[in-house]
């Protein structure tokens, strides 16, 4: 996870589609430099391009997925500035910021479970494509709330996947977590999955304790409230072991043993 | 016509009056993450890293940031590896920039700013030292330094005998009277006046209703308070007629850096904007000169004051 | 779950929190102007008529208003026809609203304060009392007697003296140490603090680079300043625990309202979202319910101060 | 021009057209309350409908024209707010409240003369078809800076028009006002003319200036900042010969000799 060495650029992207997955809305946009360029957990920096102040500052969106020439981001309206991105109209242009981070690390072997909470689920799909090209094993697990917030299963076609749901209206009924310490052992003779997770904080310190307890590697990407994105603002920093670290230039992926948790 | 774009603030030579606010682009890792060549088109015509103070400082607790109706809330908290690696590790780099560099420091203690600017002094890659007195998010005994004239008259005569330096003093609006403020740093020696620092706020979370910044209380930026910028710049201007005046608060566009060197600054500083673009200050730039030529008016000099006229 | 929207200002019930800013609704002209029945579905929970003063003003020149990001900055200069005018002319009309009447005095001088009161003091229909000692447009010696804290004792003072009505106070933010402004006001008998009048700002032509202001100067209001409102009203609650605080400064939802009663608020005022929406209120009070049974906050007393706990 | 005793409405309008006349754009919008009651001269509050924050208030816009439960606006973008406004797409919601006003006086007799300066053009085309619908004469100057800035003399199709440019690049070269005194004396033994206008401010003092000096009542229509546009505010408001006087509420049309001239 070493800071991207690559150069992110700043462009004005018309948006080409902008559909409905599961709660969210996938958009997709013209980004030929940041779709060259892109790794699984990378992300940039969008907003609406044009002069309304109001939202004022470009959102950190993961990057989704790649289609030759085409960006896709997979947006959960939660507030003001994911509702105006939510609402990108074919034709609109966005001002995007990318890539920027510096991704998950794939240069590990053995097999991977990928756990993902929520709109957690948005960067793995990239992730597991990733993975599965260098020959790694993948299984997901995938947690949402309830059965409408649920990702297609679609967007994660080979791999091995597991939903689960809160109130078990979809899959089986629990936390992405849950199935996780059964996937970590009782594999004799076999290499420790490497674990890859995203999601929010609570599941992440979830995985976290899992981890180390199961003494296998977890990479987790975290998420931060981000003026800047190329570690100017030093606004969306967490508490590492040593020192805080910056989300946007150190991570947005950390190996789960260098962050503090609580 | 021609338009001419150079400034001066003293003996520093500013080849167009477009600066950074410090704590808002950070050269060195912008570098690192944006286009190889950033330094060779660096947008700015001077360079002022982040605040640095005596001692290292982590900063307060996340979250530190957040969005407000056209502003930016945050809480920082000068987070700074301290001035000894500053002039070790950072100041050999930024010698390499095309611009001059001006210091800002803090101090967590009066004697701080005297110390911070003797330490500067040996440097010719420092052009000029900016102090800040007005941080909202470090607290001296709960009070930033800059609140009060007589501290802050102090602060400035302790960095003035130590450092031959053009000194500038950047001071907070949260103030009954600001140009009691700047009055009191110009009589203590400030070469310059940089204003405004970010505005006293608060936000709760949607949610939980709580605060949402760590450290509770954060400073507001960005185009939300540039109302009370340009009344800022423009009173201090006035009575101090003859102080260059450093002026910022919500510039994002070449016009309200026009509106801002009109209001009596001689030049200004692009802060939140690099955040809805890193590049930002070049297109504020070419603007400028654009509507100083609309508007027949031929250099920052002849346009600095205009709206006091 | 059923949310109880009522609150209270010592002896004024409000059958809901919001009440509208001074300066921003006049109902009688609305009356005329908007549907024939605004005083049957009137949208605030009590009134609070433009400040008037003991003599009539004509206010301050135009233009008195300019929009700004998120904001609106003005300049009006506390127009109105005096006292006795209001108390002949507009109290006997005003009468007629189906809730109760907070009337808004601010004085020339510091006398003035004890004047208005004690002309008021004989009105049945008058509830409450709020003192403007803090808007920027007119000035005192060049500075707003709300600005200085012995100031702000002695008028209030004054007022109290001459009535034993509930005496509201309103502060501008616009100080280095608001506390220290309300606690002299509790100290010289104030029932209530209302916060925040406008924040100083200034605005220059696009074009001719002069201030757009006829009063060069104005206030700031609107969304823009709510993080600057939302910390004074946590201060100041937090600080003069039992007094209670009306809150403003930008509110244009009910999620925002919400925060300022959370804040610390026992109720809010809705200023420059008026002009809006001047039934804008409606949709505040309407969505503020839905947000607190969502959340399953009882009531507002129990809302009041969550943020703080 | 009493205040007016209509009652004004709050409506979200969709706007069905929105194409370029001239240098401005006209904004066609259904707003079926408001056009019912619309008299020429009057005006509405204007926004985009929507939560966004910038801009902020809504903008005084004259009623321009009214067909069926259509209400046309025509809209000069000078600055943030009216930029917003020309840019309103088909489909797109109109926050409007209106009629505001009290609009134009159209009880005198004998004929009438409009004098409009480039957007001041605008709320005429009502006021001469109900000038010509009471049997008055109506002639028109309508004074533009340029040809580019010329409206389609379409907009005053029954009425006796004379278009002036300050460069002279359409119809005669000249300010609106140069052929004013012209047409007001030289009519021996006919009624003396009615002036009516609406433009920037130098050109109504000059208009106000003709009328006091020929003894011909003129109703001027002013422009001011306004917040509330129902007397909310105290803001818009202009010197008359004894105190201020709000454009909103009193206005925005008054008879010249109400005003002070400098
Ligand atoms: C590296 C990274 C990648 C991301 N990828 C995606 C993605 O692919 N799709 C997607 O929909 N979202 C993604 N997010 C989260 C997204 O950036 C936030 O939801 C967004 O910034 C919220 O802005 P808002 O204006 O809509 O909400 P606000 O009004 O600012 O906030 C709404 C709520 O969300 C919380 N919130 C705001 N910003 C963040 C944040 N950055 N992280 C966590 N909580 C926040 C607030 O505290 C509040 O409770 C990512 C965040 C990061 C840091
Ligand atoms: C009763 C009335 C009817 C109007 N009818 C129309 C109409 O039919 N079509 C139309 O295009 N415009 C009309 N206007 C003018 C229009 O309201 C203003 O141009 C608009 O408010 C400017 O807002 P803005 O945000 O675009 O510009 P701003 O950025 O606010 O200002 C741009 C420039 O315009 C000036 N300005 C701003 N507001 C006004 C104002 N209200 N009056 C005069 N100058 C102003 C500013 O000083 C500045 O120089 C009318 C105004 C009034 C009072
Ligand atoms: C994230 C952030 C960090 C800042 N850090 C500093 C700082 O270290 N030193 C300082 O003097 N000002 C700091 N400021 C204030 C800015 O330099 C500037 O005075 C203020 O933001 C107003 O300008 P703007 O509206 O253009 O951002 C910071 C502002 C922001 C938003
Ligand atoms: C046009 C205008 C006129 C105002 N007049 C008064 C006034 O007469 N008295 C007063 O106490 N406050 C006055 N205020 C301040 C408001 O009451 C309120 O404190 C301030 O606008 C903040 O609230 P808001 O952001 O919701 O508008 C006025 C504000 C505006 C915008
Ligand atoms: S978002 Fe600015 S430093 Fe990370
Ligand atoms: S616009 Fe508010 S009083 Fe006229």
């Amino acid at each position: 996870m070493d800071a991207g060495l690559i150069p992110a650029s700043l462009c004005e992207c018309p948006v080409v589609e902008n559909r409905q997955v599961g709660a969210y809305r996938q958009v997709s946009f013209v980004a030929p430099e940041i779709a060259a360029l892109a790794q699984p957990g990378q992300f940039m920096m969008v907003r609406l391009a044009g002069e309304s102040l109001d939202p004022l500052l470009p959102r950190p969106m993961g990057v989704h997925d790649v289609d030759s020439d085409l960006v896709k981001m997979l947006v959960d309206p939660v507030g003001k500035g994911t509702v105006a991105l939510a609402g990108a109209a074919v034709g609109d242009r966005l001002s995007v910021l990318g890539p920027l981070g510096n991704g998950f690390d794939l240069e590990g072997g053995g097999p991977a479970v990928l756990v993902a909470g929520g709109m957690g689920a948005a960067p793995l799909t990239m992730l597991a494509g990733a993975l599965l090209t260098r020959g790694r094993e993948v299984s997901c697990l995938l947690g949402f709330r309830t059965r409408s917030q649920t990702l297609a299963a679609e967007l994660f076609q080979e791999a091995d996947i597991e939903v689960l749901t809160e109130d078990g209206s979809a899959g089986r009924q629990g936390l992405a977590c849950d199935p996780l310490p059964g996937l970590l052992d009782g594999q004799p003779g076999r290499t420790k999955p490497e674990i890859f997770a995203c999601g929010p904080a609570a599941m992440l310190a979830e995985v976290a304790r899992i981890a180390r307890q199961q003494g296998v590697r977890a990479q987790v990407s975290v998420a931060a409230h981000m003026a800047c994105g190329i570690g100017s603002c030093q606004g969306c920093v967490v508490k590492g072991s040593a020192s805080y670290l910056k989300v946007c230039t150190e991570g947005p992926v950390f190996d789960a043993k260098d962050l503090e948790w609580k | 016509m021609e338009v001419n774009l150079k400034t001066r603030l003293g003996p520093v030579e500013l080849r167009h009056p477009v600066i950074n606010a410090s704590g808002t682009f950070d050269a060195l890792s912008a570098d690192l993450v944006l286009e190889a060549d950033l330094f060779d088109r660096f947008p700015f015509s001077a360079y002022i890293p982040k605040t640095v103070t005596l001692r290292p400082r982590e900063g307060n607790k996340p979250p530190r940031l957040y969005e407000t109706a056209a502003g930016l809330l945050n809480s920082i908290g000068l987070a700074n590896g301290g001035i000894d690696a500053f002039i070790k590790d950072d100041l050999p780099r930024l010698a390499r920039l095309p611009v001059p560099v001006i210091v800002s420091v803090a101090g967590e203690s009066t004697d701080d700013y005297g110390d911070c600017a003797g330490l500067l002094e040996a440097h010719p890659e420092v052009a000029a030292i900016e102090l800040n007195v007005s941080c909202p998010n470090i607290e001296l005994g709960g009070r930033s330094l800059g609140l009060d004239p007589k501290r802050t008259h102090r602060a400035v005569s302790l960095a003035r005998s130590a450092t031959s330096k053009f000194l500038i003093v950047k001071l907070t609006p949260n103030v009954t009277d600001i140009v009691e403020i700047a009055a009191a740093a110009a009589d203590a020696g400030a070469d310059c006046i940089s204003l405004i620092n970010t505005v006293h706020g608060m936000v709760l979370d949607h949610w939980s209703l709580k605060p949402v910044l760590g450290h509770i209380t954060g400073g507001l930026s960005g185009p939300a308070i540039k109302p009370v910028a340009i009344r800022a710049v423009f009173l201090v201007s006035q009575a101090l007629d003859g102080l260059p005046v450093i002026g910022m608060g919500g510039i994002t566009t070449g016009q309200n850096a026009l509106e801002f060197l009109a209001a009596g600054a001689a030049a200004v500083a692009v802060g939140t904007a690099n955040f809805r673009n890193p590049l930002a200050a070049a297109d504020i730039v070419s603007e400028l000169g654009g509507l100083m030529q609309e508007r027949g008016i031929g250099s920052v000099e002849e346009l600095t004051g205009l709206a006091q006229k």
